[in-house]
C-alpha cells in the first residue's frame, strides 16, 4: 500500500501542504473561496509540528491496527483491507473524539463545527495526495510499501 | 457444532468476530444475543433517544455484516446457562449451541439500588437500545425527569433529556459530577456547562424514596432525597453503573473475581473459554494490575485479542485503561488512566486552567498515569500515546500541556522511529 | 615585402572556402604512365569546379634529375624573374632549368611564366641545417620576399602543375599527357569568395608534400593557432595550409606514422575509444590530449602525396565524399565513383571508406597484387601490393 | 541611531488574494512578515525585506509582489542613491560595508560584446541530434608531443595525470560553512551525475561526501581549514587558491556563529571560532614558494592528481599565470572581477581585478606565445550567466568554466546579496540548521543537473552551428568570435576581429 513520510531533515516548515490539504477538501477546490468564503471552512488533515529547527509534517499513518478504528464507537472509522486506508464514515461520525484521543500522532483532528472528526484520506479523488503533491521541497514522501518490503530510509535520510 | 460460539453482541462480541475472520475465513461462528438488534453503538443510544439518529445509524456495523461473515446470528436469544464439561450453552427455551471455542462477551447490567417506590411506571435504566426505546415511549407525557447518578451515563441521558426539551435535574451521591472520571476542577467546568444549559444539580445527596401518583400511585410523580428534599418529576432514570454481567459462569469453574478473570491472551483459566470487555478484568497498565476498564475500545481491543487467540493467531493484550472522551453540550472532555490518584505521594502533577480550557497530568516517576484535557483536546491523543508506552516524558514535561505540543519533543530517535513505526 | 595573403586572399577572409573534386591514381608498382587517364577523370568531374583554379601533382615524371629538387616557380613579371634567378643563384647549385613547356589552350587567359630549377643545395646550407629545412625556408623566403615570384613545387622527382582555369584546360595547357609518373592527384576548385590567382590553386605543396583538399576546416583557427605555435607561419589563410603544416609537423617533426597522424587529423569520437581495445585505447585517447588543437574539425576530404606513398582521409563523419578504387596493383581515390569507373571500367572492386579512416597505397617492390585489408587498428586500411 | 537609509523594496499584498496561510511568515528569514492575531492578517514590516522572493515564489496564492521603493533622491549621476546610502551606513556603523555575491556595478560585460559565427552554405552545420557531438575536456597538464616505442608498436609517451569532464562546467569553490552541507552535497552530487567536478573551497570536504571525491577539487587556501592527507587523497584534482575574483588581495573570514560542530569538526578549529583565510598564503611569498607547495601536494598524493592553481585576474594575470605554469601548475584557474563570494568588502568587490574575458585571452595568448599553453588547463570564472558565455570563454582560450552564482541561482538563489548576513532565506548560504534544511539536496542536484544538462545541450547546438563536433575545435579557435562595439584596443587584447571583417 501506498504511505506518506514526513523527511524532517528537509520539511521546511511552511506549511503549504496544510494549506492545499485545506483546498484539496474544501468544496470549492479554490484556494480563494476555501479561505474567504466557505463557511465553515475546511479542514487540513495533516499537522505541521515545528519546534525549532525540527519541524515535520503529520497526517495519519493508515497504522496497521489502527487505534482509532478499533475506538470508533460508532463504526465509522475504518481499515480498508484492500488499500490499507483507514477511512471515515462522515455520516456514521458523530464527533464524540474519542478516536482523537486514541490517536497517539495527533492526526485527527476534531472538526469541530461539523461536529465530525477529519482525518487523511489519501485525497482518492486527486492523482496524488496534495499535501505530497503541492510540498515544496519533497519533505513528504509517497511510497508504495508492502508488508514483506518495509519502506526504505529514504536514500538522503 | 460451530467452532466458535460468541455470547454479547457489542463491541467485545464483534471485535472477536472480525479477527477470527481475518484468520479463519470458514470456521463456524455463532453469535447470541438477548437483545434483537444486530450491533449497534451503545453509547450512542442518547442520540437514539434525542432523536438525532435512528436505529440505522447508530448501527455498529452495516447490517449485511453477518451473512457477509457467514455468521449464524442469533439475535434475541438468552443464554441462560453454560454446561462448560459438554461445551454446551443452554438457551432460553431449552435449545443447546455446543462450542469448541467460546467467548463470554456479556458486557455489564445496570445497578439499581434499592429504593423505596420502585417498580413504577416511568423509571428507566439506560445502557441499552430498549432503556432509549422505553424512555422515548415516555417522553410525550414527560416535562421534568431526575437522573440518579452523575455519571458517564447520567451525564448522557441527562444532555439527551435537555435536548428533548424536558427539565432535568442530577442526583449525584459525591459531591460533584463525573467524580470517578474527572478530577475537581474538571467536574467543576462540566458542571458550569449543566448549569448553564437548565440542569439543577443535587449533590452530595441519594434518592431515598420514588414518590407516586395517579392511581394506586403507579406512576412516578417526584423523588424524595436522602435530606427530605422533594423534587416532583414524571420520569426517573437510574444511571449508578453497571456491573459485570457475570451470572453465567457463577458457580462454574471459570474463575471470577468481580468480573471473570483472564489473563494476556484474554482467555479464562478454563481451556477454550475466553472473556473480553465490560464482563472481564483484563490487564491495566496504569495500575499493573487486572482489573475492570469498562470501555468500548478495550471491549473491542480485548475482543479482537480473544478472537485472535481463539482462531490459532497468538496474540497478546498489550493492556488497556479507562480513557474516555465525553462531550457535554459542546464541551469536549478526555480522560484517561488515574485521575484521582488515592495519594498525592510520589506523584507530580502538572495542571493548566484558563477558560473553558483545562489540561492535567500526574506523573509518577516521569512517567505519565492519568491526563484530563477539556477544552482543547486535539493534542490529547499523543500525551495518552506517550502515557500507554510508558515513555519518561521528564525531559519535556512542561511542555505536554502546551497547544503546539507534538511528537517534535521526543527525542529524534524516539520520534523517528514512532512516526516510522506507526505505519506498519 | 610582398603580402601574400593579399594576393592569395585579396577580400582577408578567414579562409578560403571552397568545395572540389579530388583524384588521385598510383600505380604501387611504381609502374610509370601518362596524365591522360587523371585528365580525362578530372573532365568528367567538371562540374565539381568552377574555373577558377585547377592543378595537378605528379610524381616521378623527373628520372633523369631524381635527386635534384625541382623548383616550379611562376614569374608574374620579368623583374620577378630576374631577381628570383640572382637568389638562386647565391642559394644553390643550378643543375638545369627551361621553361615548362605549355600550348596556348582556350581558357586560360593571362597565364604566368612558369619555369622549373633542377636545383642542389650543395655548400650553400649551413651545417646545423639539414637539406630539407633548407629548402623550405628558402622557399618560404621567395614567397615572403620575391613580389611576383612564386613556387608551386620544390620536390624531388616530383611537380605541381595549376594554374586558374577549369583542370582540363591547366591538363592540357602544361601538357599533361606528355609526362610519365607512377603517382597523379588532381583538384579541380569552387571557391565562393576569390577571383582565385595561379598559386592559390592545389595541389599545395613543400617540398614533396602535395595536398589535395575538398573542404572546409572549421577548426581551422584552432589548428593554425596551434601550429603558429611551433613556427609555422600560416601566410596563405587557406586551410589546405594547415593540413599540409600540420602532416609536417607531426609525420617529419614528430616521427609519428601517417595511420597514427590520422587518428590525430580525424580521430575516432570518445565512445569508440572506450571500445577499442586496450592497447589502442590508450593510444587514441593520448592522442586526443596532447593533440587536440589538430583534431580537423568540419568537412574534409584530402589526398595528401609524397614520394611512394598516397593518403586519402575524410572527416571523421565523412561530411565529404571520397571512393576507392583497386584494380591490379593500381589505386585510385576520386570524389566520385564515376571518373573511376571511366578511366578504368573494369576496375575490380570499389569502396566508400569510413569518415576517418585512411587509405594508403604504398609503392612496394614486392610482387603481386594484394587487397586491402583491415589491420590491427581496426579501421586503417593499406593498399599494397 | 536613527537611519537615514530608506527601506529598499516595497511589500505588496493584494488583499484579496491573501488567505492569512501565514506562509510568508514562515518563510521570511528576515521576519518581514508576522502574523496579527487581532486582525487575524498578515502584516509586513518593509525595511526588513532584502527583495530574496522567498515569499512570493512560496505565497500559493500569488498574493505577494516585490517591488524596488520608489522613493527619489533629486537626480545626480555623480550622487547616486548607493553612493548616498553607503554614506549614511557608514556614518552609522565607521565600519567596512559588507557584502555577498559578485559586483553589481556596471563593469563592462565583453561576452555581450562578442558574437559567435555559424555554417550556412559552404560547410555543413552538424546536427547535434543526429551526430555525435563531443564535450569531453580533459584538464591536466599535456606533453608537447606523442612519442611511440620501437617499430611504433606502442606508446611510449606517459601523460601526467588528467581528469575528465563531460562538459566543460564545473562548481566554483565555494566553502562548506559558508554555504551549507546541503549545498555541499547538491553541488557533488551534480557533479557526479553530469561526470563534473565541484570545488570544495577552503573549508574542508564534510566525510559523507567522499564518496564523490573523484567528482572533487580539494581546495588548499591560506587557513589551510580542513586539509588533511584523507582530504587530499579523495579528491580528483587539487587547487590552491591564491586568490579570488570577488576579493582579490585580501583573506576570508567566517564568522564564528557560522562554525558549528560539524562546520568546526570538518575545517578542524574549535566551534564558534572565527575561521579567518590571511590575505597571503604565509608560506608563499614567491613564485618559487608556490612551486613548493605545487610539489609538496603533488608528492603527498604521489603525482596521483593534477594541481590548480587559482588566481584573481588582475592587471598582470598573464605573467603570474606564465610562471605558474612554469612553477608546475597542471591547470591555471582565474577568477575574474566579476567573481562572486559569500562576503567581502563591497569596495574591494567592486574595484579591483579585471573582467574574465580579458584575462582568458590574454592568458591564452601569453601561454602560447612562450609554447606552454599545452603545459596546463586553463579554468576562468566570474559571472558565467549562460551556456553562450561559456561557448566565448572557451573559443577565447579556456579550457573550462567554473560557475558559482549561476549554480546558487539553481537551486534558488535570487542574488539578493545577503549572503554575508547569514540568513539566506533560500537556505544556501547560511549554517542555520532551520534554513539549511530548505535547501533538499535531492532536488539542488537534480536542478543542477538539469542546468549542465541544458547547458550542455545548447553548447551541442552552438558546436553543431559552428560545423564541428568536438569541444576541442572550438578551445582557442577565436575565428569563430567577433567583436561588436569594441574598440581596437579591445579587440586586440581579445585576439577577435571586428564583427564584419
Amino acid at each position: 500500500m501506498k504511505r506518506i513520510y514526513p523527511r524532517e531533515e528537509v520539511c521546511i516548515g511552511c506549511r503549504l501542504c496544510e494549506v492545499h490539504c485545506l483546498v484539496a477538501h474544501s468544496k470549492s477546490k479554490d484556494i480563494i473561496k476555501a479561505y474567504k468564503r466557505e463557511t465553515p471552512r475546511a479542514v487540513p488533515r495533516i499537522r505541521l509540528e515545528a519546534r525549532g529547527p525540527v519541524s515535520f509534517a503529520l497526517n495519519c499513518r493508515h497504522c496497521e491496527e489502527p487505534s482509532c478504528v478499533q475506538a470508533c464507537l460508532t463504526g465509522a472509522l475504518k481499515k480498508d483491507p484492500d488499500t490499507g486506508i483507514v477511512t471515515v464514515d462522515t455520516e456514521k461520525c458523530v464527533g464524540c473524539w474519542t478516536c482523537v484521543l486514541f490517536c497517539q500522532y495527533g492526526a485527527i483532528t476534531p472538526d469541530v463545527e461539523r461536529g465530525k472528526i477529519a482525518k487523511c484520506d489519501f485525497c482518492m479523488h486527486l492523482k496524488e495526495p496534495a499535501c505530497v503533491a503541492n510540498c515544496p521541497n519533497e519533505a513528504l514522501l509517497l511510497v508504495e510499501e508492502t508488508p514483506e518490503k518495509p519502506p526504505k530510509e529514504p536514500a538522503h535520510a | 457444532m460451530p467452532e466458535y460460539l460468541i455470547i454479547g453482541n457489542s463491541a467485545g462480541g464483534i471485535g472477536a468476530v472480525e479477527a477470527i475472520r481475518e484468520v479463519d475465513k470458514d470456521g463456524a461462528i455463532t453469535i447470541v444475543s438477548d437483545e434483537p438488534y444486530p450491533a449497534y453503538s451503545r453509547p450512542m443510544i442518547s442520540e437514539y433517544l434525542c432523536g438525532e439518529r435512528n436505529l440505522e445509524q447508530i448501527l455498529y456495523r452495516p447490517s449485511d455484516m453477518y451473512s457477509r461473515n457467514h455468521i449464524d446470528a442469533r439475535l434475541g436469544k438468552k443464554v441462560v446457562k453454560l454446561h462448560i464439561d459438554a461445551r454446551q450453552a443452554e438457551l432460553e427455551g431449552g435449545e443447546k449451541i455446543g462450542w469448541e471455542k467460546l467467548l463470554l462477551a456479556t458486557g455489564g447490567t445496570p445497578i439499581v439500588p434499592a429504593m423505596e417506590g420502585m417498580g413504577k411506571r416511568g423509571i428507566s435504566t439506560f445502557t441499552t437500545l430498549d432503556d432509549a426505546k422505553a424512555i422515548e415511549a415516555l417522553k410525550g407525557q414527560a416535562r421534568r425527569a431526575v437522573v440518579i447518578g452523575g455519571g458517564l451515563i447520567g451525564m448522557s441521558v441527562t444532555e439527551a433529556l435537555v435536548k428533548l426539551g424536558l427539565e432535568v435535574a442530577v442526583v449525584e451521591l459525591m459531591d460533584r459530577v463525573l467524580g470517578a472520571l474527572l478530577d475537581e476542577p474538571a467536574s467543576r467546568l462540566v458542571e458550569t456547562k449543566l448549569l448553564s444549559n437548565g440542569v439543577k444539580l443535587y449533590t452530595d445527596k441519594t434518592v431515598k424514596t420514588i414518590a407516586g401518583r395517579g392511581a394506586n400511585d403507579s406512576i412516578v410523580g417526584g423523588v424524595v432525597l436522602s435530606d427530605g428534599q422533594k423534587l416532583d418529576c414524571d420520569l426517573v432514570i437510574v444511571a449508578i453503573g453497571v456491573s459485570p454481567r457475570t451470572q453465567l459462569v457463577k458457580d462454574t469453574l471459570v474463575k471470577l473475581n468481580r468480573g471473570i478473570v483472564v489473563d494476556n491472551h484474554m482467555a479464562t483459566n478454563v481451556a477454550g473459554i475466553h472473556a473480553c470487555g465490560d464482563v472481564a478484568e483484563a490487564y491495566d497498565y496504569v495500575y499493573r494490575t487486572f482489573r475492570l476498564t469498562p470501555i468500548w475500545p478495550n471491549a473491542y481491543v480485548g475482543g479482537r485479542v480473544a478472537g485472535f487467540n481463539m482462531a490459532g493467531k497468538t496474540t497478546e493484550y498489550r493492556g488497556g485503561t479507562n480513557a474516555n472522551s465525553l462531550k457535554y453540550f459542546g464541551l469536549p472532555v478526555v480522560t484517561a488512566g488515574m485521575v484521582n490518584p488515592p495519594s498525592k505521594d510520589g506523584l507530580e502533577i502538572i495542571s493548566k486552567a484558563e477558560g473553558d480550557v483545562y489540561k492535567k497530568v500526574i506523573l509518577k516517576g516521569g512517567r505519565i498515569q492519568g491526563i484530563v484535557f477539556m477544552g482543547d483536546i486535539q493534542r490529547s491523543g499523543i500525551v495518552f500515546g506517550l502515557m500507554r508506552d510508558g515513555v519518561d516524558v521528564t525531559g519535556f514535561k512542561d511542555k505536554l500541556l502546551s497547544e503546539d505540543f507534538g511528537l517534535s519533543y521526543l527525542p529524534e530517535s524516539m520520534r523517528k522511529e514512532k512516526i516510522k513505526a506507526g505505519s506498519r | 615585402m610582398k603580402d601574400l595573403a593579399l594576393i592569395q586572399n585579396p577580400h582577408r577572409d578567414d579562409k578560403v572556402m571552397d568545395a572540389c573534386g579530388l583524384f588521385g591514381i598510383m600505380d604501387t608498382s611504381g609502374k610509370r604512365f601518362s596524365g591522360a587517364d587523371i585528365l580525362k577523370a578530372m573532365t568528367n568531374m567538371h562540374d565539381r569546379g568552377n574555373g577558377l583554379g585547377g592543378g595537378f601533382a605528379a610524381y616521378g615524371i623527373y628520372p633523369d634529375h631524381a635527386e635534384y629538387y625541382a623548383l616550379h616557380i611562376i614569374f608574374m613579371t620579368p623583374a620577378a624573374r630576374r631577381e628570383t634567378e640572382d637568389f638562386l643563384k647565391h642559394s644553390f647549385y643550378r643543375v638545369h632549368d627551361e621553361d615548362v613547356p605549355t600550348r596556348p589552350t582556350k581558357g586560360i587567359v593571362n597565364p604566368p611564366q612558369l619555369r622549373r630549377y633542377f636545383v642542389d643545395v650543395g655548400e650553400h646550407r649551413p651545417a646545423d641545417v639539414v637539406d630539407n629545412d633548407y629548402v623550405v625556408e628558402r622557399v618560404m623566403e621567395i614567397n615572403a620576399r620575391i613580389d611576383g615570384a612564386f613556387v608551386f613545387s620544390s620536390g624531388k622527382n616530383m611537380g605541381v602543375f595549376k594554374g586558374v582555369g577549369f583542370p582540363e584546360d591547366i591538363g592540357n595547357y602544361f601538357r599533361l599527357e606528355e609526362y610519365q609518373g607512377y603517382l597523379w592527384t588532381g583538384h579541380s576548385r569552387f571557391p565562393t569568395n576569390t577571383p582565385g590567382w595561379w598559386g592559390g590553386a592545389h595541389p599545395f605543396n613543400i617540398l614533396d608534400w602535395t595536398v589535395v583538399h575538398n573542404g572546409e576546416i572549421s577548426s581551422y583557427g584552432i589548428n593554425r593557432r596551434y601550429l603558429e605555435q611551433f613556427g609555422y607561419k600560416c601566410t596563405m589563410q587557406t586551410d589546405t595550409e594547415v593540413v599540409a603544416y600540420g602532416v609536417d609537423l607531426l609525420i617529419r617533426r614528430h616521427g609519428l606514422p601517417i595511420e597514427v597522424v590520422a587518428k590525430v587529423f580525424a580521430p575516432p569520437f570518445w565512445s569508440q575509444i572506450e571500445r577499442a581495445p586496450k592497447a589502442d585505447q590508450e593510444l587514441f585517447r593520448t592522442l586526443r590530449q596532447v593533440y587536440p588543437s589538430l583534431l580537423l574539425n568540419g568537412p574534409f576530404t584530402v589526398i595528401i602525396a609524397h614520394q611512394g606513398e598516397m593518403i586519402g582521409l575524410t572527416d571523421r563523419i565523412r561530411l565529404r565524399p571520397l571512393t576507392v578504387g583497386v584494380k591490379g596493383s593500381i589505386v585510385y581515390l576520386a570524389s566520385e565513383e564515376a571518373p573511376i569507373r571511366l578511366v578504368c571500367p573494369d576496375v575490380e572492386k570499389t569502396w566508400i571508406p569510413n569518415g576517418g579512416e585512411p587509405v594508403v597505397g604504398r609503392l612496394s617492390t614486392a610482387p603481386g597484387p594484394q587487397l586491402p585489408t583491415p589491420t590491427r587498428r581496426g579501421i586503417l586500411v593499406e593498399v599494397a601490393p | 541611531m536613527k537611519t537615514y537609509v530608506p527601506n529598499k523594496f516595497i511589500v505588496e499584498r493584494d488583499e484579496s488574494k491573501c488567505v492569512g496561510c501565514q506562509v510568508c511568515v514562515t518563510q521570511c528569514s528576515f521576519e518581514t512578515h508576522s502574523w496579527d492575531g487581532e486582525e487575524q492578517a498578515v502584516k509586513s514590516q518593509q525595511d526588513r525585506c532584502v527583495g530574496c522572493h522567498r515569499c512570493a515564489m512560496f505565497c500559493p496564492t500569488g498574493a505577494i509582489t516585490i517591488r524596488r521603493n520608489p522613493l527619489e533622491y533629486r537626480e545626480n549621476y555623480n550622487w547616486r542613491a548607493e553612493y548616498i546610502e553607503d554614506v549614511y551606513k557608514q556614518a552609522e556603523t565607521g565600519g567596512v560595508l559588507l557584502t555577498g555575491m559578485g559586483t553589481d556595478k556596471p563593469h563592462k560585460i565583453y561576452w555581450d560584446h562578442l558574437v559567435l559565427n555559424a555554417s550556412q552554405v559552404t560547410n555543413p552545420s552538424i546536427d547535434p541530434l543526429r551526430e555525435p557531438m563531443e564535450l569531453r575536456t580533459y584538464l591536466g597538464r599535456k606533453p608537447e608531443k606523442v612519442e611511440l616505442g620501437p617499430g611504433n608498436a606502442s606508446l611510449k609517451t606517459r601523460l601526467a595525470p588528467q581528469v575528465p569532464i563531460e562538459v566543460p562546467v564545473m562548481f566554483s569553490a565555494m566553502s562548506y560553512g559558508a554555504v551549507s552541507i546541503n549545498v555541499h552535497e547538491s553541488l557533488a552530487r551534480a557533479a557526479t551525475e553530469a561526470g563534473t567536478l565541484f570545488n570544495t573551497g577552503e573549508g574542508g570536504l564534510h566525510p559523507k561526501l567522499y564518496k564523490y571525491g573523484q567528482n572533487t577539487i580539494v581546495q588548499v587556501a591560506s587557513g589551510r581549514f580542513g586539509v588533511h592527507a584523507e582530504y587530499l587523497d579523495v579528491g580528483r584534482v587539487i587547487e590552491i587558491k591564491i586568490g579570488q575574483g570577488a576579493k582579490p588581495g585580501i583573506g576570508g573570514h567566517l564568522p564564528g556563529e557560522k562554525v558549528s560542530k560539524e562546520v568546526a569538526e570538518v575545517r578542524m578549529i574549535p566551534m564558534g571560532t572565527d575561521a579567518l583565510s590571511p590575505a597571503p598564503h604565509h608560506d608563499i611569498y614567491s613564485i618559487e614558494d608556490l612551486s613548493q607547495l605545487i610539489y609538496a601536494l603533488k608528492e603527498a598524493t604521489n603525482y596521483t592528481k593534477p594541481v590548480s592553481v587559482k588566481i584573481a585576474a588582475v592587471h598582470n594575470a598573464a605573467a603570474i599565470a606564465s610562471g605558474m605554469v612554469r612553477a608546475g601548475a597542471d591547470i591555471i584557474a582565474l577568477d575574474g572581477i566579476r567573481g562572486a563570494t559569500g562576503a567581502a568588502p563591497k569596495i574591494i568587490r567592486d574595484n579591483v581585478g579585471i573582467p574574465i574575458e580579458l584575462a582568458i585571452a590574454s592568458v591564452d595568448s601569453r601561454l602560447r606565445a612562450e609554447g606552454i599553453r599545452n603545459q596546463a588547463s586553463l579554468v576562468a570564472a566570474g559571472g558565467f550567466r549562460n551556456a553562450g558565455d561559456v561557448v566565448k570563454a572557451i573559443a577565447l582560450g579556456a579550457d573550462a568554466v567554473y560557475i558559482g552564482t549561476a549554480a546558487l541561482i539553481a537551486m534558488g538563489c535570487a542574488v539578493c546579496q545577503q549572503c554575508h548576513t547569514g540568513k539566506c532565506a533560500w537556505g544556501i548560504c547560511t549554517s542555520d540548521i532551520t534554513l539549511t534544511k530548505r535547501l533538499n539536496p535531492d532536488i539542488g542536484s537534480r536542478r543542477l543537473a538539469n542546468l549542465l544538462r541544458a547547458w550542455s545541450l545548447e553548447i551541442k547546438d552552438i558546436l553543431g552551428g559552428l560545423g564541428v563536433n568536438a569541444l576541442e575545435s572550438l578551445r582557442g579557435n577565436r575565428l569563430h568570435l567577433r567583436g561588436v562595439d569594441l574598440t581596437d584596443t579591445e579587440l586586440k587584447v581579445l585576439g577577435v576581429q571586428m564583427a564584419g571583417e
